[in-house]
């Protein structure tokens, strides 16, 4: 059986902030009249696009970077980088109208390709609010700009392959990544966003799982997706032997820091507008967050006498991920068992299963986001309260249920097949042509200087 | 003429100073190394994974020395750097030929 | 005689955001329907709680940690970090409650533990603004939602314990931390916020002095609660002798300038919605930071013939702290003036004061936060304009005068003396019982690895 | 013949902003009393003015320190922060008074020294948007107070002199660099803003070339400034043999990144408010600053063998300083055009004309902010859309043509030539008297101890 | 008693520590250094300059060890850090007077 | 052969290694070090508390030379590196023993 992921929530979280908070655009959509923006709602996500831009630049290259050793700190850096300048290019020329636009039930259509059209809106005195679908019976009308939906959407196209990066840092090819951001993004990414959040999905068309800002398409996404990298790509020269401690723990908390601040846009721009809904989205954002880093750290005090840095930005960190397809549908209450639950269960995820199974996820790609965002997506039908997830099609909402938890369950259960074999596919083409990974005296000498001919000088 | 060199731990380097400021030897330099010794098997722990850092960061001192003061010189090292815990380090004279003092020329042990 | 602090002036500020700048609340407050949130105001205060929210981590943890000794720079990031996360668990369970609902005159109520209730105002089609204290006769009407404003002041009592942690670096235990941190936001920080914030506080109820973003309640009682630390606790070991260079002010350059751009969201945010006091506010602050940024420099090239990078980014800080009472009650000449007296005063509290007394505020946690504090709290009582502080109660609004000039010092007087006995009697019982202090060997290997068993590699 | 820059097209966005996309301005606008304002764009300008600061301090700061050498880290941070310290004051004194009041064509009025009259739209219940140059048939419209203008004006004063910095590193005397700073702007910076955007400028009543954020007034006169300054001063000691290589360049990464944020206040941002143009100036920003990422990137790639992690932050700034003029007027498709073509040309400019003409442009302001901003001004002529650059007095907007690819040539012209006769004359005049460059022994040492008394541990 | 300095690549470290603990040493002190030497002219490329860096990174190893396993270690660094290729670095063997284990004042070969 | 140690101001760094460039030697080892001599009493200022930073940047230089350039040697460093300025630093000169070449295991005189 097939589940549903998020689409009438995620709709309805739009459909409140055209409806509900903006009293402007009421009587322009009762009439014929082409809805007009709401200012207020344009503004926060303005600034959530800003946001969820500096999760991954600067971030998660400063998260990622600084838990590597010296010699690869530029090249962890490069990679995030690099990745937010290809995904750009890759969304506007073809993503983002194979994601967003009508096509079929399984993929989008060509209308948007290389944002053809997407100056439309834009007049005179009078900016139109973007109607995704607009004409179709899917239709979902919002109080923003289509451009500015747009640039939202891509920024969450970026951090999802930046993402992965944690699993096979310190020893993947530069020309490697670069190929398989781009496919990858085209075939694992692109569809699922379709089937989850697009106006005619699969997935999305049989309600059933919510998902409010991207546990699914985003983290147990790039999780699965570093997983398997660290399986086919093998471990780090030295793994388990060698001195791997970090370089420079500041640049990780840095970054910690800036991925939380910069998920308030993820989370509370995922509501479509300045509303009551974002309010609420930022709150549980907030506790989960604190309540996961308090959680990994007293489990880690506990079983090693000493809370670390690293343990309580990481908790944190998960904390966000686990709330992540939660945050608009929980109450505080509920927000504050998931951060609790997320804490310990991410702490297992990156050090107990991790050398258990003996897999080198370098920096937990999938220890953190991976399980952090399959405990999430399984929490939220545990904790979602109906009034907050409720639309005009489903006024009673969402509630936490067994039911639920099963369809969520489902859910993860098909992104995790399709991400997995794709991905796995795909890295083995890409070994067999040009190859996955550098040499082993180039990993030897350190990415920054074989790859890019760069080192830190200190 | 003695060149002497002391692998000392970090946090014991104010103390040494003093010691030595103590018996008139007010001159010497400083390296950040990297010591690998008995002391091994200290672990520091990122996420979870115990890594077994063999090498600890410690301090190299080098002090040229006239021969006479040079047991002294090793006296007091030793004293102020030592708590009795494995790491303390070590302490190791070498013959030295020649001194100058770059600014004057001076050599010898004028030059120390 | 006991003076007032701030309240009328402050819920001016919320009242001019209610019924001033936004159109669309007007006449949903005339009727008897509730008042619907407005996008902009809303938009504006979800922004500022993630500014504010900044300025903590990775802000003020990169201003402190540029400033300590390599051994001890993961530890202090750690402590601000920490506290966000413990913070924001105490607040959610009990402080805000306790500093923002009706009580009595001296402690709020438990009607939000837990944050119960707080998705009420949250229903499909119609967000409900919040209403302080809604059914009583100080009722507070704004244009947000409450989760809006809790999660604002989450932000506050986050940065408030965090501020002191510079005072007694580079030596607490890390158990001690915790501890301190919740007792004391529990018995200072939420107690003074009530009577000066609060619906009903006692404070807040004999109206005189003004304060508009926190100067007393944040800085002051943070500045003081650090005093007493660095006293109780003592001088670090080598003080005065050893090399305390700082490690790399370059991290202490990128805090203080997170610090700056965050200081927006604390007090332009301050106004409670994107209106032309949050204008004059977000101006007022960049010109006392910057006039005192200079000041400082100044005085320190005149008096040792070198301006230092070290200087100027105190001075800017410094003139934040001291514009943050005043901030949307001056006018840009009193800003200018309240930054060219800051920079310099703190100039002398950090450098001659310190040294004179001879105590170890190591990262100056009282020289800037606690004189800046109350230079700027006594310099709002001069530089007060009237029609900026207006309300519909007093329509005159606040001007400088003597008069103003000893009530804000009355103020400044109550606040120091509540917040020095109780930090006192805080400390002197985690001492006896926990422990204040690392051990001596502790202290000479570094926080870093004693406590935490990390270490940056460099 | 005169050309005349962006006036026009510029207050066509803000006017745009005032009658299109807040409907609660029209009624207002259209009676005789005051306009109230738009809490939505105000909200966005209020964030945008952090964003603006934000690339300054850190951003800017950290963009140029990442690039020097260890000795003078601190001196570049330096430079960033204490000039936005005084060109704060300087814009408070007298800058936006000139720039921004009526006076006469060439510069404006004394009428805002001080920001005289700047509270005055406040007040209890109903704030005054801004009409720039009220009551003058040039007035302007907006729908935010004017302190927020004031401010949002204030960040580009900031920032353009800290552009320069980058021309004359790690080896300008940093009390030259303070006088310099509060000259250049008054007498370069501040004119080029009247005549541009000032009510009754020279440049702006003929219209003609279009500048949608600043290309001509802040990057080419911040890049032709340096380039002077490269001259004048001469190269750096051990130019071309010593080991210039950047101390750590994870500084400029983190400085890059925060400019690429902080580019959505400055360009959005300068649409005046939330609205469709805001939008599509986000979107055209992105996919500038990702294609020029790209294109250098390749560039280098094919000429050296290595894409460097400098190489793709530099064209990333390329790209965004080239799309500045062009961001709310361009399709995506001109924007992606733009970007691929800035990241080769500042490639090239950076590299090959550099080193062919032998100055020492140490961190290539003039290479990529001169260069970079002369290749968008001119393809803003090129790839300009007519509809998104409409006002009321001209319906039809501009578009791309042969035509006005030679008005905007001619509006280079006029800033280069300007620019470069008075930076030159200043700068001989300080060389002459206070001196511009630090002695040998001090340029040796590093600036950090010599000019400071700082230096960074590690 | 002798006192072996090696400069070596620093990618080569683990090896030869391996090698060394294979034959009982296990003791060793390891600073960064930066080389210049014949290996120079290697370019690093920032925006398309190409400074020539002259000084490249080198691990400095020194080890104090007993005469008779002197010739061991030399021979032991030399083949596991031997890469063939320019830039591989040196070895220098210097007398050692004296050597005190500053934890217990053991001092001579005991001490090493 | 002669194991020369200097140590020098950092800025002097280019001017020595240009020296010694002119008299046929091309090859050293460069290592950050922390001086702590007469030139003591240098004071930093950090929020106007004047640090007596005791220990001051220097660049320990160390090359092993043939016995007949060693005078030589010594005295290029020492007139590129002279300021006359207090803390300019120290030359030392110890014996050395043996060398050997990783890269090709030449030993000797062929090997610096
Ligand atoms: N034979 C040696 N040669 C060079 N360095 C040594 C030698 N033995 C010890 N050291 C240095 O001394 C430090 C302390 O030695 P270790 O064996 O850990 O403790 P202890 O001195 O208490 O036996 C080591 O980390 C290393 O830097
Ligand atoms: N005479 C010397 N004195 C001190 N260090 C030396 C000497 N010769 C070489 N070195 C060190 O050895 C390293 C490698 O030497 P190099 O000449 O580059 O390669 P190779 O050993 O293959 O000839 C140098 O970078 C330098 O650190
Ligand atoms: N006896 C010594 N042993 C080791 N290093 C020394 C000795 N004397 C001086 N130095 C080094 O030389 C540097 C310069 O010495 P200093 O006494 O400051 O100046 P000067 O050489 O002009 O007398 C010191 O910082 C220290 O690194």
């Amino acid at each position: 059986m097939i589940t549903k992921i998020g689409k009438s929530a995620r709709h309805a979280g739009l459909a409140a902030a055209a409806f509900g908070t903006s009293m402007a655009s009421l009587p322009a959509m009762a009439a014929d009249a082409p809805p007009a923006i709401d200012t207020g709602d344009t503004a926060w996500m303005l600034v959530s696009t800003a946001l969820v831009l500096m999760m991954t630049i600067p971030g998660l290259a400063l998260f990622y970077a600084g838990m590597v050793r010296k010699k690869n700190v530029l090249a962890t850096l490069m990679q995030s980088f690099s990745i937010c300048c290809i995904m750009t290019v890759v969304w506007m020329v073809l993503g983002y109208s194979l994601a967003f636009t009508s096509g079929n039930a399984f993929i989008g259509g060509l209308s948007r390709v290389m944002l053809n059209g997407l100056g439309a809106g834009i007049s005179k005195g009078s900016d139109v609010a973007f109607t995704m679908a607009a004409g179709t019976p899917a239709a979902t009308a919002m109080t923003i700009p289509e451009s500015v939906w747009m640039t939202f959407q891509m920024t969450f196209a970026i951090i999802t392959p930046a993402l992965i990066t944690g699993a096979f840092a310190e020893r993947m090819k530069f020309s490697a990544l670069c190929v398989f951001t781009i496919i990858w993004s085209l075939i694992v990414y692109v569809p699922v966003a379709h089937w989850v959040w697009g106006p005619d999905g699969w997935v999305a068309a049989k309600v059933g799982a919510i998902d409010f800002a991207g546990g699914t398409v985003v983290h147990i996404n790039a999780g699965i997706a570093g997983l398997v990298a660290a399986l086919v790509m093998g471990r780090r020269k030295g793994f388990g032997e060698d001195d791997f401690s970090p370089y420079n723990l500041t640049y990780a908390i840095i970054g910690a820091s800036l991925l939380w601040v910069g998920w308030f846009g993820f989370n509370a721009g995922s509501a479509g507008g300045a509303n009551g809904r974002a309010g609420m989205a930022m709150a549980t954002t907030q506790i989960a967050a604190a309540a996961a880093g308090v959680s990994w750290m007293c489990a880690e005090w506990m079983k090693t006498g000493k809370p670390t840095v690293l343990g309580i930005i990481s908790g944190a960190v998960g904390g966000l991920v686990a709330i992540t397809p939660a945050a608009g549908f929980v109450l505080p209450g509920g927000a504050l068992m998931i951060g609790l639950i997320a804490g310990v269960v991410c702490f297992w995820g990156a050090t107990g299963l991790k050398h258990m199974m003996g897999y080198d996820d370098s920096l937990d790609a999938f220890g953190v986001h991976g399980i952090g965002g399959i405990v999430g997506a399984l929490l939220t039908g545990v904790f979602a309260y109906g009034p907050l997830s409720a639309t005009d099609a489903s006024p009673e909402g969402v509630s936490g249920s067994f039911h639920q938890f099963i369809a969520q369950a489902e859910s993860v259960g098909i992104t995790v097949v399709w991400c997995a074999v794709l991905t796995f596919i795909l890295l083995k083409a890409i070994d067999l042509t040009i190859g996955l990974r550098v040499t082993r005296d180039e990993e030897m000498e350190g990415l920054d200087m074989s790859l890019h001919g760069e080192r830190i000088n200190s | 003429m003695k060149f002497v060199i002391a692998i000392i731990k970090p946090f014991k380097l104010d103390e040494v100073r003093e010691g030595l400021h103590s018996i008139g030897v007010d001159a010497l330099t400083a390296t950040e190394v990297k010591g690998y010794g008995r002391q091994k098997g200290q672990t520091e722990i990122y996420r979870g994974a115990e890594y077994n850092i063999q090498f600890l960061p410690k301090i190299k001192l080098e002090i040229a020395v006239p021969d006479a003061q040079c047991d002294k010189v090793v006296e007091v090292i030793q004293s102020a750097s030592c708590t009795g815990k494995i790491g303390d380090g070590k302490i190791f004279v070498l013959d030295l030929l020649q001194a100058i003092r770059i600014r004057t020329q001076e050599t010898g042990e004028n030059a120390l």
